[in-house]
């Protein structure tokens, strides 16, 4: 008898501070809607520890059913929750940092209007995301997934009122559909070939059937496509950058530490299924490498900042789906684990610098404002040598054991090491870059702002502050920054000896075993990326401390390559070109005029035109006399009278 | 013999009461020939041996019922029945199709039903027992009903009642 | 001795006037009547066939038929003073205005 | 029995019920007039026979001898038949009424009662609830305002009262398990300790007693419940436009009612015949009849005794206290009562 831990209780703990804050929070006041969200996720969070602590003692994996669901048959979903160390893992990253942008969102978001509007979505998307995490089936898990796109959709047209932030919403969903799609065809082809969609059941019958390629590898592409939608890969990804129109703390929550990682998490819940379909596998990684590459050149040239850590997080994703791309799963894993520290902690960090300096979010003008706001400045400097690799830092274990495995693993090759080492250095890059422009020089900006909003006041939602010029964010913003900073430093340490990926190995069916003695080229290896990131640290060194007006001059020498990589490679007009425009184009011809007019509406309109002009002859009948009603009731009694009479007779 | 006599007298009554509830202009006249109609199948229930549901139907239908009718054509001070154009539908397609229905009927009643006849007071239909089945086979019934006859009671007080504002009442085209 | 098809056919004469009366009749009490008289049709046929059947279901049927009669004629002559409070007619061929 | 000893001793039955009730109605009226007289202090009939009492042939005499005046705009059928109607119910409903004991007399066993069926109680009740159309219709034909509105208010009032009436008699249904008056009237036999008699007011029914009363003053419009005929409001109600022998008629039903509510209660309240028995064979036969006659006379003197001295109620008052406190009275009674006999069972 395995102990009952009431797990659905954390998916719905959250659920029920989102309906409390939705449906009521518009009467309370801003400490009790804190309150309310602070209480309820906080208590998601407990128990996730409880969870964890007593973990040791369960045998994995641990599946509680709280309720039969959908039962068609010997079609079986339930509401179901299923626990192991993968789950353990994504319930602490996203339960713990959940928390802490909850309580940063306290001070950050303290101002707006709609403040429970805000907690109540914040709380509604813990619940998805905790329900996709702890699903035991892929039907559960796809309502968490829907969950955190309506909840992120919502969140980035939070400020629905600003055209832009509506269209980011409208954006980030459709793209996602398109991901959502090939995944429920995945989910399509499981019920059709393994009559169910638990996890257990599946990857028990894959287990038996042996390598049969064609199925699994539809199975796997597919669940890719729906990985790359919720997870921001090529082609895909274009939604995200985007999606940074939402308020900074959801950006650091939703489209940097955890929803964008379900894609990640999918994958390797998958495991089973692509380590038997090798060509789904290669896609992975050859996707995880491209877009980890891509975006590190977009970001090099970008100058927004929160745009910056957008195409970052990009990147980022994709050395996770290079490392599951290459069968080292539990390194993806980990690597998810530091970036959400990091990449959190990145975000929060520049929401405080914008916060600082007044909503501008223009890395041109800002500078020197490592003085101003010390705090910022040191939380900020510890995730960004994290990211870019500086060893001893989170970053840095997570992201070389991932290129280790890119080249070592029997699925990894050298040029995925090579482009991994390259996008490293990229990355060390433009975040140097963006370390010097921000915290270092002297202060470009407007001086001395007398008032100032924040990220949206550019649209015209200016809220005032009572105290000007630039300065340190409030307490309640700083506690989780340093948190996190602390994190960053030490989050990876848990990778020494492969203590993680041991942790996993039962997920995983593999042995950890096999790396920990090779030491020799792995040590190579390792010196090798720490030198790309050095190298990186020294470029935006020279680039823009030392010498500012280089860039300038590198960027006219490079000419229509720069241009391009300003634009983003003009994927969004490649999109817009491509699919948008003939696809407004066919439905505005075919579906509305065609169809929808001519066909539906046709049917429509002459049916109803049809029944009046029937009635027009029929009316008569309803002459408002009493008594011809009656006359017409007696016929039709007799009617019936004769009809039973003859029936009699037969 | 003697039942087929009662039988043909009091059936006899009560067709010419109804007929005559047709054939009057005045309601209170109908309303007297329907109390006639009512007495009379009252004593065809005594032949039938329900003596309970005869004493009912005199004293609820008779005394009752038609009680409010009457009191209505008293209150409502009803006038001679007007011969108004009628209603083309009703004497086209009601008549005839009233006529064929009954003539089917009786048709069918008089060569298709047996010719086994029913004995005079051919079950009596004590009081104790009828409500012993209203109140045990039919308990759901009666509480349905007893809850309708609520209903009906406050839909008719409401129905009834004077309008709180006391305007005139509007006289329409 | 009476055939059972005798006392069918008086609850079916009955009946039929019934009908009848609603079918010619102008004056809505007197229609209301009509209606009074069908039931009584019915009740007949039920009396009959309970002697007929030994079965006192059907004379219990009579008092639910009697009941809802009941109920009917509170709520119906309710209606009716009120329909004469606006119109002030009694007559079915002028209250007209529910129709097209 | 043969069918022709049946129906000759049947028809000798009706003569003498029919005989003693005009009779007593007759008397009752002068009855009426001496009590009320002696209570408003004053004499009453004396000029006609020794203390009035050729007073009641005098009136009859009267009435058949006065003009029969027929206004004009009467609805002459039912202007005719409304008396008719009124006096005929109130008469008949004395046919399931006993009297007393099954006696013989010359071998034959035979009951003091014209015809006992087991639904009797029923048929008085059937037959009183009819009688409200002679006042109706009278009210109606006479065509006249103060007729109408006398019937509107006899219809109104006897329809609503009839419940309460109704319910409170169920309450003795209940004790005694039959709806014949002669098994009513056996199911009260004995005493309670010796000297109780069990009569139904003594076992339980006294409030059902007193409903009984007061639903049956207002059935038969006496006084405090005589709106219809309210002299000073209406005139004289639903028989104002009548005269000579069809007043004497209504005159007639309303004291035929009297006696057949009054016999009624003691049938069905206090023990009808049951007394104390003694002496020689002839008196044991008689006495029942004479408690049962005692009884019904003490209750026509409560009728006038009342009339004497309590005003009249106002319309809304009677319809209030009918719907709103004695009829929910009445289904409290009869709540109570059936809870007790089916605890007892």
């Amino acid at each position: 008898m395995t102990p009952n831990l009431h797990l659905w209780l954390i998916p719905v703990l959250p659920l029920i501070g989102a309906a409390v804050n939705g449906l009521l929070g518009k009467k309370f006041s801003r400490q009790t809607v804190v309150g309310v969200a602070l209480a309820f996720c906080g208590a998601a969070f407990a128990m996730a520890l409880i969870v964890a602590a007593k973990f040791g003692s369960l045998a994995a994996p641990h599946i509680e059913t709280l309720a039969p669901w959908i039962r068609i048959g010997g079609f079986e979903a339930d509401f179901a929750f299923y626990l192991d160390q993968l789950s353990l893992v994504m319930l602490l990253v996203v339960t713990g940092v959940g928390f802490l942008i909850h309580i940063y969102s306290v001070g950050y978001m303290w101002e707006e209007g709609g403040f429970y509007r805000f907690f109540s979505y914040l709380n509604l998307f813990m619940f998805f995301m905790l329900t996709l995490v702890l699903a035991s089936n892929y039907l559960l898990m796809f309502i968490g997934w829907e969950g955190v796109g309506l909840a992120s959709y919502l969140l980035i047209g939070f400020w629905f009122t600003k055209d832009s932030a509506a269209a980011a919403g409208k954006k980030a969903f459709i793209v996602n559909r398109i991901g959502d799609f090939g995944f429920l065809i995945a989910l399509f082809l499981m019920i059709k070939h393994f009559g169910s969609l638990n996890f257990a059941e599946v990857f028990g019958q894959v287990a038996n059937h042996g390598t049969e390629t064609g199925l699994f590898t539809s199975i796997g592409l597919l669940l890719l496509v729906g990985a790359c939608g919720k997870s921001a890969q090529i082609p895909l990804y274009v939604w995200l950058p985007d999606a940074m129109e939402g308020p900074t703390p959801v950006s650091a929550l939703i489209h940097a530490a955890t929803m964008v990682t379900a894609g990640v998490y999918m994958v390797a819940r998958s495991h089973v299924i692509f380590n038997r379909a090798p060509d789904a596998m290669m896609a992975v990684a050859m996707v995880g490498a491209l877009t980890a590459l891509f975006a590190a050149t977009i970001g090099i040239c970008q100058t927004d900042i929160k745009k910056v850590l957008a195409y970052s997080t990009i990147s980022q994703l994709g050395y996770m789906f290079l490392g599951c791309g290459v069968a080292a799963y539990s390194a993806g894993i980990f690597h998810l684990m530091t970036h959400a520290f990091f990449k959190g902690l990145l975000f929060l960090a520049a929401g405080s610098v914008i916060h600082a300096v007044g909503g501008e979010q223009d890395m041109r003008k800002m500078g020197g404002l490592r003085e101003k706001i010390p705090w910022t400045f040191w939380t900020m400097t510890a995730a960004t040598f994290a990211i870019a690799g500086i060893p001893g830092f989170a970053g840095f274990f997570s992201k070389d054991e991932i290129l280790w495995q890119a080249y070592s693993s029997p699925h990894g090759s050298w040029v995925y090491w090579a482009l991994g080492v390259f996008t490293a250095l990229l990355t060390s890059f433009y975040m140097f870059r963006l370390w010097f422009m921000t915290f270092f020089g002297e202060y470009r900006g407007e001086a001395e702002r007398e008032s100032h909003g924040h990220d949206h006041s550019r649209a015209g939602a200016p809220a005032p502050h009572g105290h000007g010029g630039i300065h340190e964010s409030p307490k309640v913003m700083l506690a989780p920054l340093v948190i996190l900073a602390v994190l960053s430093v030490i989050g990876g340490w848990i990778g020494i000896h492969h203590h993680f990926e041991n942790f996993l190995a039962p997920v995983f069916e593999s042995g950890a075993a096999g790396h920990a003695e090779a030491g020799g080229p792995e040590t190579l290896l390792m010196g090798i990326s720490i030198a790309a990131a050095l190298l990186g640290l020294y470029l935006a060194y020279l680039l823009y401390w030392k010498r500012p007006q280089l860039p300038q001059q590198i960027a006219a020498g490079l000419g229509g390559f720069y241009r391009a990589v300003l634009n983003k490679y003009y994927v969004d007009e490649l999109y817009a070109t491509l699919f948008v425009k003939p696809l407004i184009a066919v439905s505005t011809r075919v579906f509305w005029h065609g169809i929808d007019q001519n066909i539906i509406d046709a049917a429509v309109d002459n049916s109803a035109e049809g029944a009046r002009e029937v009635s027009d002859s029929v009316r008569r009948m309803q002459s408002g006399n009493l008594r011809s009603y009656a006359g017409w009731i007696a016929a039709g009694a007799a009617v019936v009278i004769v009809y039973m009479i003859w029936m009699g007779s037969q | 013999m003697l039942h087929l006599v009662l039988f043909s007298v009091f059936g006899l009554i009560c067709v010419a009461g109804a007929v005559n509830l047709l054939a009057q202009r005045h309601p209170i006249n109908s309303a007297l020939s329907l109390v006639v109609v009512m007495g009379a199948l009252s004593a065809e229930y005594l032949l039938l041996g329900a003596e309970f549901v005869a004493a009912v139907q005199v004293i609820v239908y008779a005394g009752a019922i038609m009680v409010l009718f009457v009191f209505v054509i008293m209150l409502l001070n009803a006038g001679v029945e007007e011969r108004t154009g009628g209603s083309r539908v009703a004497l086209l397609f009601g008549v005839p199709g009233m006529l064929i229905g009954s003539l089917l009927v009786a048709w069918v009643l008089l060569h298709r039903s047996g010719t086994e006849a029913v004995s005079i007071g051919a079950l009596p239909g004590p009081p104790r027992i009828i409500g012993w089945l209203l109140f045990h086979d039919f308990l759901l019934p009666f509480e349905v009903t007893s809850i309708l006859v609520l209903i009906a009671i406050m839909g008719a007080v409401v129905l009834a009642a004077k309008p709180p504002s006391a305007a005139p009442p509007k006289r329409e085209g | 001795m009476v055939p059972l098809a005798y006392y069918l056919l008086l609850g079916a004469i009955l009946f039929a006037c019934g009908v009848t009366g609603f079918l010619i009749k102008r004056n809505i009490i007197t229609i209301f009547m009509s209606i009074e008289l069908m039931l009584n049709g019915v009740n007949l046929t039920f009396v009959a066939f309970a002697a007929h059947w030994h079965a006192l279901s059907g004379q219990v049927f009579v008092f639910f038929v009697m009941v809802v009669a009941a109920a009917e004629a509170a709520v119906g002559l309710a209606i009716i003073i009120a329909v004469y409070r606006t119109r002030e007619t009694l007559n079915v061929d002028q209250v007209n205005l529910l129709k097209l | 029995m043969s069918i022709g000893t049946y129906i000759l001793v049947s028809v000798i039955k009706i003569v003498i019920a029919l005989f003693v009730l005009l009779t007593a109605v007759a008397y009752s009226v002068w009855l009426e007039r001496k009590v009320v007289g002696h209570i408003q202090n004053r004499w009453g009939p004396t000029r006609v026979g020794p203390f009035g009492l050729l007073q009641p042939m005098a009136d009859g005499v009267k009435f058949l001898f006065k003009e029969d005046l027929t206004p004009p705009h009467v609805y002459k059928p039912l202007y005719i038949a409304a008396p008719m109607i009124a006096v005929i119910f109130a008469l008949t409903s004395i046919a399931v009424i006993p009297i007393g004991n099954v006696v013989t007399i010359a071998g034959l066993e035979i009951p003091l009662q014209i015809t006992d069926v087991n639904i009797g109680l029923l048929i008085v009740l059937g037959i009183t609830s009819l009688g409200v159309y002679g006042v109706a219709l009278a009210g109606w034909s006479s065509n006249s305002k103060y007729s109408l509105l006398g019937g509107l208010r006899a219809s109104a009032q006897m329809v609503s009262y009839e419940i309460a009436l109704g319910l409170s008699l169920i309450g003795v249904l209940i004790m005694s398990g039959s709806f014949s008056l002669r098994a009513i009237v056996e199911s009260q036999g004995g005493h309670f300790w010796g000297f109780i008699p069990r009569w139904n007011i003594f076992t339980g029914q006294i409030v059902g007693f007193f409903i009984y009363l007061i639903a049956a003053y207002a059935e038969t419009n006496r006084i405090p419940f005589d709106l219809p005929e309210a002299e000073t409001e209406l005139v004289a109600g639903y028989h104002t436009e009548y005269s000579a022998m069809k007043f004497a008629m209504f005159f007639m039903a309303e004291y035929a009612n009297m006696i057949t509510v009054a016999c009624l209660a003691t049938l069905l309240f206090f023990g009808g015949w049951h007394g104390p028995i003694f002496g020689p064979a002839i008196l044991q036969a008689l006495l029942p009849v004479f408690w049962f006659v005692a009884k019904v006379f003490v209750f026509l003197f409560i009728y006038i005794w009342v009339r004497g001295t309590l005003p009249r109620f106002r319309y809304d008052q009677l319809m209030a206290f009918g719907w709103k406190f004695l009829l929910p009275l009445a289904i409290a009674n009869l709540v109570v009562t059936a809870l007790v006999v089916a605890i007892r069972a």
